[in-house]
C-alpha cells in the first residue's frame, strides 16, 4: 500500500513525466519542415519545437498527476462520479485533490510562491534604476525582468483571490459541500503551476524583451524566450477561463434552501462578478496568442502589415481581454473589503444592493473601454470621446463600493484589527489609484501620462494598493478559519505599517517622476529624476522587507507557536465562522437553511444586547 | 434608534461636513494658483497649455471628492473606533442604508463625470487633439497653414524628414518657433511612440501607419524625445534632444542638412505618409 | 531528535535552498561578457587608440551558441573574440579597422547609408575615402548613435571567389576593409548597434543577433 | 498544518447529494462553455473583418487565394446534420428509448469525425499557404482550431455513448462497483446512485453545447467561404 502510493499519481510522477514530456515534444518540433519554416535554419529558433515541447509537458505533468484517469475511465463507459473521497493525510496536498478547502490552500501557497518570486523581479528592476544608467542587468536581462515581474504578476494575481479564497469560501458561505466541478477546479490550480514553471524557463531561451503586454509585431520578432510568455499566457488564461466557469455553475446550482440571491454575502458577489469576467475575456487573449504563436511558426501574417497583417489588430484584440483583466483584479478585493469592514464596525453592510450593483456595473462596463489604452496610438481617434466617457462612467459604480464603504464606517464601532488595517488602507490606495485614472481616461492629459511612469504607479496602486492589501487582509482574516491557527497580531499589524508607508512612498513619486517625463519599461532615464529614483528605490526595498515581515510571521505562527484560534476569533456572524477551525472535510453535515439577513449585526435599541448568529448549522460530529 | 444617539450622529455629520468645507476652501486656491499652473508638461507650446488647463480643472473636479473621502475616513476612525480596555461588547447601530444620501452621492458623481466626460472632448477639439496622435484623418486640426514633420520610428532611432524641403532626411529634430506643426508619425518595423516631452507630444509610430499630430511652439529652447511603447533591446536608448529656432535660423539649419547629406538623399524613396522599406520580413 | 530541533532544521534548510536559489538567478543575470579593455597606443600626436574589428555572416559552433547568427568580432592582442562591450578612453581618437566578410543586405531606411560623426568627415572603404554609399549594397553599419556615429558598411559580392564560412575568417577570403576614425568625446556608457537587418529568419531582419548583446549591439564604456 | 491533514468527519451523518445536482451543473456548465466558446471565436470573427477592412498593402487576398468552396459546404453540412442528430437522439433518450439514443448519437459521431477528415483534405489540397496573405492566415487559423473544438466535442458524445453502451443490459438502476468511477481502486470513489441517472441531463447539455458549437460552424463556412 505505501509503496503503492510512492509510484501512484502524485507530483513527483508529475514532474517526472512533465520533462519526459517537453523533450518528446521537442523532438517532435525538430522533425517538422516545410518552406514556410524554412527560416528555422538560418535563424537557430526551435520556437515549433519550444511550443511542442511546452503543450506535452503539461499534458504529461496532468497525466502523472492523474488528471487522464477519469477521462479515460469515462471513454470506456465507467461512469461519473461525484468527486474522489478526501485521502486523508499531509499527501492530499501534494498532488490531485477535490476538495475544495484543500485546493484553496494549495492556491494559496502556490500563488505565494509567484507572488514572491514577481516580487523579487521588481526588486532587481528597482537596483536597475538607482543610477540613470544601464549598471546591473547585462544585455537583454533588464527588459526580460521587467517582463517576467509584469507577466508573472498579472498571470497570478488574476487568480489570486479568486484562487484561495473563494474556492475556499464560495461553498461554505452558500452552504454547498463542494463546487460545481470538482475536477476542473483542481485542474485549475495545477494548470497555474505548470504555466509558472514554463514562464521561469524564458531566461534559459534569452528572455523576452515584449513587457506583459507583448506587443506585436515586436513579439513576432523576438527570441525564442517569448514562446515561455506566450505559453505561459495562454495557460493561465485557460485557466482562469475554468476557474470563471466552475465558480459562476457553484453560485448558480450549488446554493442552499434559503440563498437567494438578495442574500448572497458580499463576498459572493464580488467573486461572481468577477468570475463572469473571467469566463468570458480570457478566450479573447488565448485565440490571440494562438495567432501570434502562428505568426512566429507558420510564419501566418496576422500581425505583420507587410503581407497583410496589422499591429492595430493586436492591440486592439490584447485590450480587448486586457481591459476585463484589470477589473478581474479589482472586484474580488472589493469583495473582501466588504465582506470584512461589518465585522469590524459591527454594522450592517451598508447599501447592500448599491454594492452588488457596484460590483456589476463595472463588471459590465470594463467590456465597453479597451481602447484608452490606445488614445495616442491612432486608432479610431474620432471615437475617442466615447471611450472618455465610458471610462469615466466606471467611477460611478466605484463610487457606490467607496460610499457603501463610508456608510459601513458610519457610527460603527470600529475595531482596529490587522484585517481592518489592510482594508482601511484599501480605501485609501484605491482612491489615490482612481483619482490617478481620471487623468489617464482623460485625453489631453493622457498625452503626456499615457505611457510614462504616471500609468505604471496609477495601476499599482490599483493592484497592489488595493488587491494584494485585500490578498493580506483576507489572509489575516481568514488563516484562522483555514488553519485553525492564529497568526500574531503584532507582527501582522508591524507588517501594515511598513508595507503601507513604504508602498506609497514608493508608487506616490512616481506618479510625479511620470508627470516629469520618465517613459515606463526603459533602462535609462533624465539625470535630473536620479534623486527621485534613488528615493523610490530605497522606499521599494522596504516594502520588500514587509514581506519578509510577513513569511516570518506566516513561519513563526504556523510552525512554532501554533496557538489555536478558535472558531470565531473576530466574532463574525457569517457562517463560515459558525463551523470548527479548520473546516471539517464536508463543510456541513445537513445542508444549513438561511435566514433573510446576511449581515445581522447591529442594535436596534441602544440598550440591545449582543445579538446572535442569523445561521446556526448542525456541527460535524467530530 | 434612541435620540441621544441620533443626536451624537447628526452632530458627527455636521463636523464631517463643516470640515469638508473648510478644507476645500484651503485647497481649492492652493490648487488653482500654486499647482495648477505647475503641472506638466509647461505652457511653452498649444499642447502643452491645453494639458496644463485641462490638469487644473481635474484636480479641481477631485478635489472636494478627495477631501470627503479622507475626512470621513479620517474622522470616523477617530471618532467610532473602540478604545483599548473598553469592554462595551454592544454592536454598531444597525443602520443598512440611507436613501438621500444615496441619491447625493450618485447625482454629484454623476454631474462630475458628466461634466469632464465633456469637457474634455471640448478641450481635445478646441485643442487639436492637444498633442496627441490623431490616426491619418485627424477631425480636430488647425485653420491655416501647416508645417510638415514627419517623424520615423525605426529599430531604435528616430528619423525626421521634411516634404517642404525636398523630403530632406535628418537625424535632428529642429523645429521653426510660431509656426503650427504637424507631425506625421511613422515606423518602420515594431512600435515605437514619438513622445516630445516639452511640446506636450506623444503619438505612437505603427508599421505601415500615418499617426498626426498638431502643436505650436511659443519661444525658442530644446526639448527632449523619448520613445514610449516598448519596442526591442534598445527601447531605453531611444531619445534624442529637439530644438526650437527662430525662422531664419531654421532656414540656414535645413539647408546645411541638405548639403551634408546630399550623399544619401538620392537613395531616398520619394517622400510618402507611410512607407513599406525592402528588405521584406525575413528576407535580411 | 525532538519536533522542536526537526522544525528549526526544516525552516533552515529551505531558508538556504531559496538563498542558494536566489543568488543563482541574481548571478545568471549579472553573468556576461566582461569588458574589454581595449589598450592605449601613446604616440607623438597624443593618445589614440587601435580598434580592429571584422563581421562575419555566421559566428559558427566554435564561438557561440547561435551558430547561424551574424555577428562583430574584435582582435585582442591577434586573437578574434566575440565581444562587443569595450572601455575606451575619453576625448580620444579612436582609429577603426574593420574587416567585413558579410555579404549585401541592404538597409531598411536608405538614410542611414550616410556616415556621420566622423574624424575629417569620411571613411575609407579599401582606401577609397568616402561618406556615404549605396544603401542596397550595405552589409551592416557601425553606429554610437549617442556619439552621433554611424559608419555604412559595403558589403561583399555575392558572386566574389572564396567566400567566407564560420568565423574567424582571415584576409584571404573574399572581403571589405573599412577604416574610419572617431573621436570618443566625454565620459558615459554609449550602446552601439547596426542598423541594417542583417538578422536572418527574423521579422524585419531584426531579431536574434540584433537584439542580443554579444552579436550585433554592444556598449561603449568610456571613461 | 497537522489538524488540516489529521481532521476526519464521521461519514455516516453526511448525507448523500440530491442526484439531479450534477444534471442541473451540467446543463449551466454547457452553456457557460458554449458562451466561452462563442468569445473564442469571436476574436478570429473581429480579426477577419478588421483586417479585410485595412487590406494593408492590397495583400488582403492576394489573387490566386480560393477556398475550396465544395469541401466547405460539405464540412458545414457534416456538422449541421450531426447537430441536429444530437437533439433528435436527446429528445429519444428524455422519452426512454435508449437503443434509438444509441442508433442517432453513432450517425452523429460518425458524421462528426467526418467533418474533421473532410478538414485535413482541405489543408492538403488548398491551394495557399500561410504568408499568402491575411485572408489565408484567417482561413487557415480559424477552420484549424474550430476543427480542435469539433474534436473536443466529439470525444464527449463518445463518452455518452460508451455508457449507454456498456449498460444497455442494465435498467435504471444500474450500480456500479466502488471505485469504478475514479479508475484508481485505491482512491475509493462514492459514485452516484445509478450512471444511467445522467445519461439523459448530459445527452441534453451534450446536445446545446454541440447545437452552438455548430452554428459556429455555419458561421465559420458563411464567413471563409461565401463572402
Amino acid at each position: 500500500m505505501k509503496l503503492r502510493r510512492l509510484i501512484g499519481f502524485n507530483l513527483l510522477t508529475a514532474v517526472i513525466l512533465g520533462v519526459i514530456g517537453f523533450y518528446v515534444g521537442w523532438w517532435l518540433g525538430s522533425l517538422f519542415t516545410s518552406e514556410s519554416v524554412a527560416y528555422l535554419k538560418e535563424s537557430n529558433q526551435h520556437d515549433i519545437s519550444l511550443f511542442i515541447g511546452y503543450f506535452t509537458g503539461v499534458l504529461g505533468f496532468l497525466v502523472g498527476l492523474g488528471f487522464a484517469n477519469y477521462p479515460v475511465q469515462r471513454m470506456l463507459g465507467k461512469p461519473a462520479s461525484l468527486r474522489e473521497k478526501e485521502t486523508q493525510g499531509k499527501t492530499r496536498y501534494l498532488g490531485l485533490c477535490t476538495d475544495h478547502k484543500v485546493v484553496g490552500l494549495q492556491y494559496l501557497i502556490g500563488i505565494g510562491a509567484f507572488i514572491f518570486i514577481g516580487g523579487l523581479n521588481a526588486m532587481l528592476i528597482r537596483y536597475e534604476l538607482i543610477t540613470p544608467n544601464q549598471h546591473a542587468w547585462n544585455g537583454n536581462n533588464y527588459l526580460t525582468l521587467v517582463g517576467l515581474h509584469g507577466t508573472m504578476m498579472m498571470g497570478m494575481m488574476t487568480s489570486g483571490i479568486l484562487g484561495p479564497f473563494a474556492n475556499y469560501l464560495v461553498p461554505i458561505m452558500i452552504g454547498a459541500r463542494r463546487m460545481a466541478f470538482p475536477r476542473i477546479e483542481a485542474l485549475t490550480f495545477w494548470l497555474l503551476m505548470a504555466a509558472g514553471a514554463i514562464l521561469m524557463t524564458a531566461i534559459a531561451f534569452g528572455g523576452f524583451p515584449t513587457g506583459w503586454t507583448g506587443y506585436a509585431p515586436l513579439i513576432d520578432q523576438a527570441n525564442m524566450g517569448v514562446d515561455a510568455y506566450i505559453a505561459f499566457f495562454a495557460i493561465v488564461g485557460l485557466s482562469m477561463c475554468l476557474l470563471g466557469l466552475n465558480m459562476v455553475a457553484t453560485v448558480i446550482t450549488m446554493r442552499a434552501p434559503g440563498m437567494t440571491w438578495g442574500r448572497l454575502p458580499i463576498f459572493v458577489w464580488g467573486q461572481f462578478s468577477t468570475a463572469i469576467l473571467m469566463l468570458l475575456a480570457p478566450p479573447v487573449l488565448i485565440s490571440t496568442l494562438l495567432m501570434v504563436m502562428l505568426d512566429r511558426t507558420a510564419q501566418t501574417g496576422f500581425f505583420n502589415d507587410q503581407i497583410g497583417g496589422s499591429s492595430y489588430l493586436y492591440e486592439n484584440l490584447f485590450w480587448f481581454f486586457g481591459h476585463p483583466e484589470v477589473y478581474i483584479l479589482a472586484l474580488p478585493g472589493m469583495g473582501i473589503l466588504l465582506e470584512i469592514l461589518p465585522v469590524f464596525t459591527r454594522k450592517p453592510l451598508w447599501g447592500y444592493k448599491l454594492a452588488v450593483s457596484g460590483l456589476m456595473g463595472i463588471a459590465l462596463l470594463s467590456w465597453l473601454v479597451w481602447q484608452h489604452h490606445l488614445f495616442m496610438s491612432g486608432i479610431n481617434a474620432d471615437l475617442r470621446p466615447f471611450y472618455m466617457l465610458s471610462t469615466e462612467l466606471i467611477s460611478l459604480p466605484t463610487g457606490f463600493i467607496f460610499i457603501c464603504a463610508l456608510g459601513t464606517l458610519w457610527a460603527g464601532r470600529i475595531r482596529l484589527t490587522s484585517p481592518m488595517l489592510f482594508c482601511l488602507a484599501w480605501l485609501f490606495n484605491f482612491l489615490i489609484g482612481g483619482l490617478s485614472g481620471v487623468f489617464l481616461s482623460d485625453v489631453p492629459s493622457d498625452v503626456t501620462t499615457h505611457g510614462s511612469f504616471f500609468s505604471m504607479a496609477h495601476f499599482h496602486y490599483t493592484i497592489m494598493g488595493a488587491l494584494l492589501f485585500s490578498f493580506f487582509g483576507g489572509i489575516y482574516f481568514w488563516l484562522p478559519k483555514m488553519t485553525g491557527i492564529k497568526l500574531n497580531e503584532r507582527l501582522a499589524k508591524a507588517h501594515f505599517w511598513v508595507m503601507f508607508i513604504s508602498f506609497n512612498c514608493t508608487f506616490g513619486p512616481l506618479l510625479v517622476i511620470g508627470f516629469l517625463g520618465m517613459p515606463r519599461r526603459a533602462v535609462t532615464y533624465a539625470g535630473y529624476l536620479q534623486g527621485a529614483n534613488t528615493w523610490v528605490s530605497v522606499s521599494a526595498f522596504f516594502l520588500g522587507g514587509s514581506m519578509l515581515i510577513f513569511i516570518f510571521n506566516f513561519v513563526w505562527s504556523l510552525v512554532f507557536v501554533r496557538e489555536p484560534a478558535g472558531d470565531n476569533p473576530w466574532n463574525s456572524k457569517s457562517i463560515e465562522w459558525q463551523l470548527p477551525s479548520p473546516v471539517p472535510v464536508h463543510n456541513f453535515d445537513r445542508i444549513p437553511t438561511f435566514g433573510p439577513d446576511p449581515y445581522p449585526y447591529g442594535n436596534v435599541g441602544s440598550d440591545a444586547v449582543p445579538s446572535m448568529p442569523a445561521v446556526t448549522p448542525a456541527r460535524p460530529t467530530q | 434608534m434612541s435620540s441621544s444617539a441620533a443626536d451624537g450622529n447628526r452632530r458627527h455629520a455636521l463636523r464631517i461636513a463643516a470640515l469638508t468645507v473648510i478644507a476645500t476652501a484651503i485647497a481649492l486656491p492652493l490648487v488653482i494658483l500654486v499647482l495648477g499652473p505647475n503641472m506638466p508638461p509647461g505652457k511653452d507650446t498649444t499642447a502643452g497649455v491645453s494639458q496644463v488647463f485641462d490638469n487644473t480643472v481635474l484636480l479641481v473636479v477631485m478635489t472636494p471628492f478627495t477631501m470627503f473621502i479622507l475626512i470621513f475616513i479620517l474622522y470616523s476612525v477617530l471618532a467610532f473606533r473602540v478604545r483599548p480596555g473598553d469592554n462595551d461588547q454592544r454592536d454598531g447601530a444597525a443602520i443598512r442604508g440611507h436613501m438621500p444620501s444615496q441619491i447625493v452621492w450618485l447625482a454629484t458623481t454623476t454631474a462630475a463625470v458628466l461634466f469632464l466626460a465633456i469637457f474634455g472632448s471640448a478641450e481635445l477639439l478646441a485643442s487639436n487633439g492637444a498633442g496627441g496622435g490623431e490616426g491619418p484623418k485627424p477631425i480636430a486640426k488647425p485653420s491655416g497653414s501647416v508645417f510638415q514633420v514627419q517623424v520615423i520610428g525605426q529599430q531604435w532611432e528616430f528619423t525626421y524628414r521634411y516634404p517642404s524641403y525636398g523630403g530632406v532626411e535628418t537625424a535632428q529634430l529642429v523645429l521653426p518657433v510660431g509656426q503650427e506643426i504637424e507631425f506625421h508619425v511613422t515606423s518602420l518595423d515594431a512600435v515605437h511612440s514619438f513622445w516630445a516631452y516639452e511640446l506636450g507630444v506623444k503619438a505612437d509610430a505603427n508599421p505601415g501607419v500615418d499617426n498626426v499630430a498638431f502643436v505650436k511652439v511659443k519661444k525658442p529652447g530644446t526639448f527632449q524625445i523619448r520613445c514610449a511603447e516598448l519596442c526591442g533591446l534598445w527601447h531605453g536608448y531611444m531619445f534624442d534632444t529637439g530644438r526650437v529656432v527662430s525662422q531664419s535660423q531654421f532656414a540656414t539649419w535645413i539647408a546645411g542638412q541638405q548639403r551634408t547629406f546630399a550623399g544619401s538623399q538620392q537613395y531616398l524613396p520619394k517622400y510618402s505618409l507611410t512607407y513599406t522599406p525592402d528588405p521584406q520580413d525575413r528576407a535580411g | 531528535m525532538s519536533v522542536q530541533a526537526q522544525k528549526i532544521a526544516a525552516v533552515v534548510a529551505g531558508v538556504l535552498a531559496i538563498g542558494v536559489g536566489i543568488g543563482a538567478y541574481v548571478t545568471f543575470l549579472t553573468g556576461g561578457p566582461t569588458p574589454y579593455q581595449v589598450p592605449v597606443a601613446n604616440t607623438a600626436s597624443g593618445k589614440s587608440v587601435n580598434l580592429t574589428l571584422q563581421t562575419v555572416a555566421t559566428i559558427g559552433p566554435k564561438l557561440a551558441p547561435n551558430d547561424a547568427w551574424v555577428s562583430y568580432l574584435i582582435r585582442e592582442n591577434g586573437v578574434w573574440h566575440r565581444s562587443t562591450v569595450w572601455t575606451l578612453p575619453a576625448n580620444t581618437v579612436v582609429h577603426v579597422t574593420l574587416y567585413n566578410y558579410d555579404g549585401q543586405s541592404g538597409l531598411r531606411n536608405p538614410f542611414l547609408s550616410q556616415a556621420r560623426g566622423l574624424v575629417g568627415g569620411s571613411f575609407q572603404l579599401n582606401g577609397k575615402s568616402m561618406t556615404s554609399i549605396n544603401p542596397d549594397v550595405a552589409s551592416h553599419t557601425f553606429a554610437i548613435p549617442g556619439l552621433g556615429l554611424i559608419v555604412p558598411i559595403m558589403g561583399v559580392d555575392g558572386n566574389a571567389k572564396n567566400q567566407c564560412g564560420d568565423a574567424p575568417c582571415n584576409v584571404s577570403m573574399a572581403h571589405e576593409t573599412i577604416t574610419f576614425s572617431f573621436n570618443t568625446g566625454k565620459k558615459g556608457h554609449y550602446r552601439w548597434q547596426c542598423f541594417v537587418p542583417c538578422a536572418l529568419g527574423f521579422l524585419y531582419g531584426f531579431g536574434g543577433p540584433m537584439q542580443t548583446i554579444g552579436y550585433m549591439d554592444g556598449f561603449v564604456n568610456v571613461v | 498544518m497537522t489538524e488540516l491533514a489529521h481532521h476526519s468527519t464521521d461519514y455516516s451523518v453526511v448525507e448523500s447529494e440530491s442526484p439531479d445536482v450534477m444534471g442541473r451543473n451540467l446543463r449551466v456548465g454547457a452553456h457557460l462553455w458554449s458562451s466561452a466558446t462563442a468569445f473564442f471565436f469571436v476574436a478570429f470573427l473581429f480579426t477577419y473583418f478588421y483586417l479585410r477592412s485595412l487590406n494593408n498593402h492590397g495583400l488582403w487576398r492576394p489573387k490566386g487565394v480560393n477556398a475550396p468552396v465544395t469541401l466547405g459546404t460539405l464540412i458545414a453540412v457534416a456538422v449541421a446534420l450531426s447537430a441536429i442528430m444530437t437533439f433528435a437522439a436527446a429528445r429519444k433518450l428524455r422519452a426512454g428509448d435508449r437503443s434509438a439514443f444509441r442508433s442517432l448519437g453513432v450517425v452523429a459521431l460518425a458524421l462528426g469525425l467526418a467533418a474533421v477528415v473532410l478538414q485535413i483534405v482541405v489543408f492538403a489540397t488548398v491551394g495557399f499557404g500561410p504568408t499568402d496573405g491575411a485572408y489565408a492566415s484567417v482561413f487557415l487559423a480559424w477552420s484549424g482550431f474550430y476543427m480542435v473544438f469539433v474534436v473536443g466535442t466529439m470525444y464527449w458524445l463518445e463518452v455518452l455513448l460508451a455508457t449507454s453502451f456498456r449498460y444497455r443490459g442494465h435498467g435504471a438502476a444500474a450500480r456500479p462497483a466502488p471505485g469504478e468511477a475514479s479508475g484508481d481502486a485505491h482512491r475509493m470513489g462514492d459514485d452516484i446512485a445509478s450512471p444511467i441517472s445522467l445519461q439523459s441531463p448530459g445527452a441534453d447539455a451534450f446536445a446545446f453545447t454541440w447545437g452552438v458549437l455548430a452554428g459556429i460552424g455555419v458561421i465559420t463556412w458563411i464567413i471563409l467561404y461565401l463572402i
